[in-house]
């Protein structure tokens, strides 16, 4: 006999469960605390190298701009634009979006090594950390950002304030 | 007339423009019916594009629902090609059982429908007098959304009380990111597959997209393929380098979801020539957090503000058009509305929103009043303010 | 893939198909925005057509509101091409000051929104039981309209109180006449010049047509060019000869305007191949008379029924979309919904019209309760039923 | 100063007066008690002949149906299909539709004459005048259509009732 429910069933039974490739195959983010991270790692002098070749004609010979955006500002710097360096919270930030999405002609294609180089060269031109430092799953999430400090979560409290 | 389609091709608006109309329809039989309908070859309507974005023209609209090719884009990787038969969604993270759906187990589960905007946080443009509401704040669209609660996802993969965050991810060549707080998810948050009657646009997220009304259009994920449920934000670059703004103190304001309410007088507006004699002012109101409560107008410089008449049904986080009936003397003034919506919160001026923010006030949740000018010539400009 | 549009051209859907999607559509930039949307190639919407009318999609839409490409056509004269900047309507007749509006006129009056369903009073068809909803009764449609209320024109023009009916005559190639009780113009009829956002669509009138809220299809006389205020009515063809139905006792009924209540399950529906387990029943209810009240559902052939979940904002005079929990068992079942009105009408069976208008009853205001055969395979199918 | 006004006006001032020449132009329909017949006349002799010419490819030699309509079906005759004799209740419609738009592929292309003409003659056909009857303004709304006597208003009234 027809049995008619007028609730919600606790599941419907629609859908299947997720196999673990392809949740691997899809889970690129990467966390401030560093979960996502993969293995690998690199420095600004391998970065260096990568830039010139798959980023400067878009980011400018060593990230300063050019037909897009400007990536390298220090803190303090009179750079105007919003930079990594006087801009970004998070370090990881750069590895994730890096990855996914750039170079932007041929967005997911760098290998992870590659990431870590780029990552470490344009923390190094934004002037925080130095030439040498080796960015891997624990080292990137420990670099502070400058930035960071000013990031407050929304203050805007709804109702009839103007903020 | 050609236009250029989200493809980058130029195609023929809808027919081509007939020659002209034969002088006497009366006399002539028309075509029967067809398969599909066309858009008259006499409207020319387009949105204003830039490598980035393309704008409503909301100056030409009627009502309150932006037609589906009409409505704003603003991508950041493009409008990828996705076919609909090969399409999943993940949910994976702190939930129960991590499940993949397809486009079809999407439309199988209970379905909702909702009128509500979609507006980007970035729509805000000023700076001379030849503006049009297209240009000022054309990233800003309504539809009919349907689609299925994503509550009703998280309780089929039992996503974890302890959850606070979840993050969303698209399938475009940005691989676009946003973390967004559970209660959203919870909430009213939608995985939407239906745009006005039919499927989602390819430019709104084919075959489906995060849908959450009120909240800053690039939350609202397109062709989103996967969520991850956790406990702490993602800090993805588009939550941190971008869609945050300056205030006051140095400080940045992340995670600032809603949008705040807002009206702009889409007539008369600049290049309107007006006529003397009884106006119909019309615009639109909204508000991210709730119903339009009241729109006033003001006819003389924001001196004097008067209510407007607001078109029912008042939706929530919807357009909702107002208007108000005007005896124009022929006299220079400035004309203006303002949105109130059921918070109490009064669409400010560019003024309020700089003594609040600062100086330094970033770029995106600008909603200041907007005036325009009407000349003693019946010409009608935009008043730019200035605050940088 | 190509479609027939109104003009008989056959034009590509929106932009060709492409021969496939790329296999990872993060890998690649997508075009950037444009001035027009697109639908996606992969979605092949699609109006059927005969030589008179073309039929809405109803079991492929989603929500209220129907895209205007996909609105109903029944013309009967084709559809005219006519150039807005040449275009005046002409009201004359029992009036203090005849007088003529350009379009321009007609939107600079008082204007106003409603989201309502239009629908041909011959939408219904029978017969087999391969029928899908559009095939059924794909002659209704919905839209928001935009207009001048026509209450407001005849102030304009000082509309007799003494006159009673009034035509409304369009410009196309059957200059459709229909004559029109006086109190409907006073009441809540529209000049509408706007569907769905935009101009009206050539198909539906433009650039401008009568919209009588839940009056049948024909009377609300499209590309609209004169109305005649009169003192009786002027017993046109399309009144007399046609949209007049056969009832009891060799009568002929005329002037059958409202459009009763009725409802039809859109899913499950022929062609759907159905699943066991959870399936949510969609359909859509209007009443011509009012507000939709109750939506009943009944899965065993009609024994039992149930109140089906009501999509808000239910909207006066408007299609309504109902939704019902159900899980199928795997049995042989028939499926229907009765839509109740607020006027306390219920939708009635094909048996009890004909109790009602006997076995001569004719075409013409058929809104039987529709019921769909689900069988143990999965196939769902119409269950037509005679009466001739 | 401006003049805030929440009422509607009595009139707004727009638009502009009709000319005569335009409802002229225009104001083409037929009323059952003749108002708008224009001068003229014609029969069904003289129809015949037009009607074999202009109408009789769609509608049949004698208008006995063909591509489209049937015209001719007595009241009382064995047709089952809607006619001027067995469904139309005024004569005027006739002439009036006739005008306005046929021939389907010429519409309003008849001279007032031809239209008299094949209105009569299509009484005629479906014997309700006969074959000599001249019509015109005068005549032509006198003519009492068989079916006149069947026809009712809508009579549903709305609630529950079932009609
Ligand atoms: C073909 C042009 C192009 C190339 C090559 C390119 N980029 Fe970009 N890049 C862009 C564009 C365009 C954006 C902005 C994307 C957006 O916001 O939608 C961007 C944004 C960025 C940003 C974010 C800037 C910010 O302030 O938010 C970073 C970081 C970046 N690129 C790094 C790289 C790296 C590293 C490479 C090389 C591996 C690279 N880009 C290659 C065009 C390019
Ligand atoms: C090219 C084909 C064609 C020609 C020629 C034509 N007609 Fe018609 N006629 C039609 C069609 C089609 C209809 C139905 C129109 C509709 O309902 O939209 C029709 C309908 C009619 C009707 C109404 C029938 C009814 O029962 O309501 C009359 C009367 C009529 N025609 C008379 C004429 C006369 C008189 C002529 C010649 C002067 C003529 N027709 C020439 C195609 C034609
Ligand atoms: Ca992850
Ligand atoms: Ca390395
Ligand atoms: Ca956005
Ligand atoms: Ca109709
Ligand atoms: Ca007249
Ligand atoms: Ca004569
Ligand atoms: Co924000
Ligand atoms: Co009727």
């Amino acid at each position: 006999e027809t049995k008619i429910i007028t609730e919600m069933p606790a599941t419907f039974g629609i859908g299947r469960k997720a196999t673990n490739a392809e949740i691997k195959a899809w889970d690129i983010d990467v966390r401030p605390d560093g979960k996502g991270l993969p293995y690998g790692s690199g420095n600004a002098t391998e970065g260096k190298v990568i830039f010139t070749q798959k980023c400067a004609a878009c980011h400018g010979k060593e990230g300063e701009g050019g037909a897009y955006a400007r990536l390298v500002g220090a803190m303090g710097d009179t750079v105007k634009a919003k930079t990594i360096g006087n801009y970004w919270p998070w370090s990881t930030t750069l590895f994730d979006y890096i990855r996914r999405t750039m170079p932007y002609n041929m967005p997911g294609s760098l290998k992870d090594d590659e990431v870590y180089s780029l990552t470490a060269y344009l923390l190094y031109r934004n002037k925080i950390i130095d030439s040498t430092k080796n960015m891997d799953a624990k080292s990137l999430p420990k670099v502070v950002m400058p930035a960071r400090q000013y990031y407050v979560d929304d203050d805007r409290r709804g109702g009839p304030e103007i903020r | 007339a050609l236009v250029k389609t989200t493809t980058g091709q130029f195609v023929p608006a809808a027919v081509a423009k007939p020659a002209s109309a034969p002088p006497d329809p009366t006399k002539v039989q028309g075509p029967p019916p067809g398969a599909v309908g066309t858009r008259s070859p006499f409207e020319q309507l387009a949105k204003k594009t830039s490598d980035t974005s393309s704008r409503t023209p909301l100056q030409s609209l009627y009502g309150t629902i932006t037609p589906s090719d009409l409505h704003f884009e603003r991508h950041h990787g493009g409008v990828p090609v996705i076919d609909p038969t090969a399409y999943k969604l993940v949910i994976h993270g702190m939930v129960k059982k991590p499940m993949t759906f397809t486009l079809n187990d999407l439309k199988r589960f209970p379905s909702v429908s909702r009128i509500a905007f979609l507006e980007c946080s970035g729509n805000f443009r000023s700076g001379k007098q030849e503006m049009t509401p297209q240009e000022i704040c054309g990233l800003t669209s309504q539809s009919e959304w349907t689609g299925v609660m994503l509550s009703t996802l998280f309780r089929e993969v039992g996503a974890s009380p302890k959850a606070t965050w979840f993050l969303a991810e698209g399938s475009d060549a940005a691989v676009m990111t946003r973390s967004i707080p559970m209660g959203k998810g919870w909430n009213d948050a939608m995985i939407a597959y239906g745009q006005n009657g039919e499927a989602l646009r390819p430019q709104q997220g084919y075959p489906a997209r995060l849908f959450l009304p009120g909240w800053e259009g690039n939350t609202n994920v397109k062709w989103i393929r996967r969520i991850e449920v956790s406990d702490q934000p993602f800090m993805t670059r588009e939550e941190t380098s971008k869609y945050t703004e300056n205030i006051k103190d140095g400080k940045i304001r992340q995670f600032s979801f809603d949008m705040d309410a807002r009206s702009i007088i889409t007539f008369p507006a600049y290049p309107v020539q007006l006529d003397k004699g009884w106006v119909e002012i019309k615009g639109l109101a909204w508000s991210g957090r709730g119903k339009i409560l009241r729109v006033e107008v003001s006819v003389d410089a924001g001196k004097k503000w008067y209510p407007a008449t607001l078109q029912e049904p008042v939706l929530d986080k919807a357009h909702t058009r107002f208007r108000f009936l005007w005896k124009w003397n022929g006299n220079e003034t400035e004309i203006m509305s303002r949105a109130i919506d059921e918070t109490g919160y009064t669409q400010p001026t560019l003024q309020q929103l700089i003594d609040a923010r600062g100086t330094d006030m970033g770029g995106y949740h600008l909603n200041p009043i907007t005036a325009w000018i009407i000349k003693r010539d019946g010409s009608v400009l935009f008043k730019p303010e200035k605050w940088k």
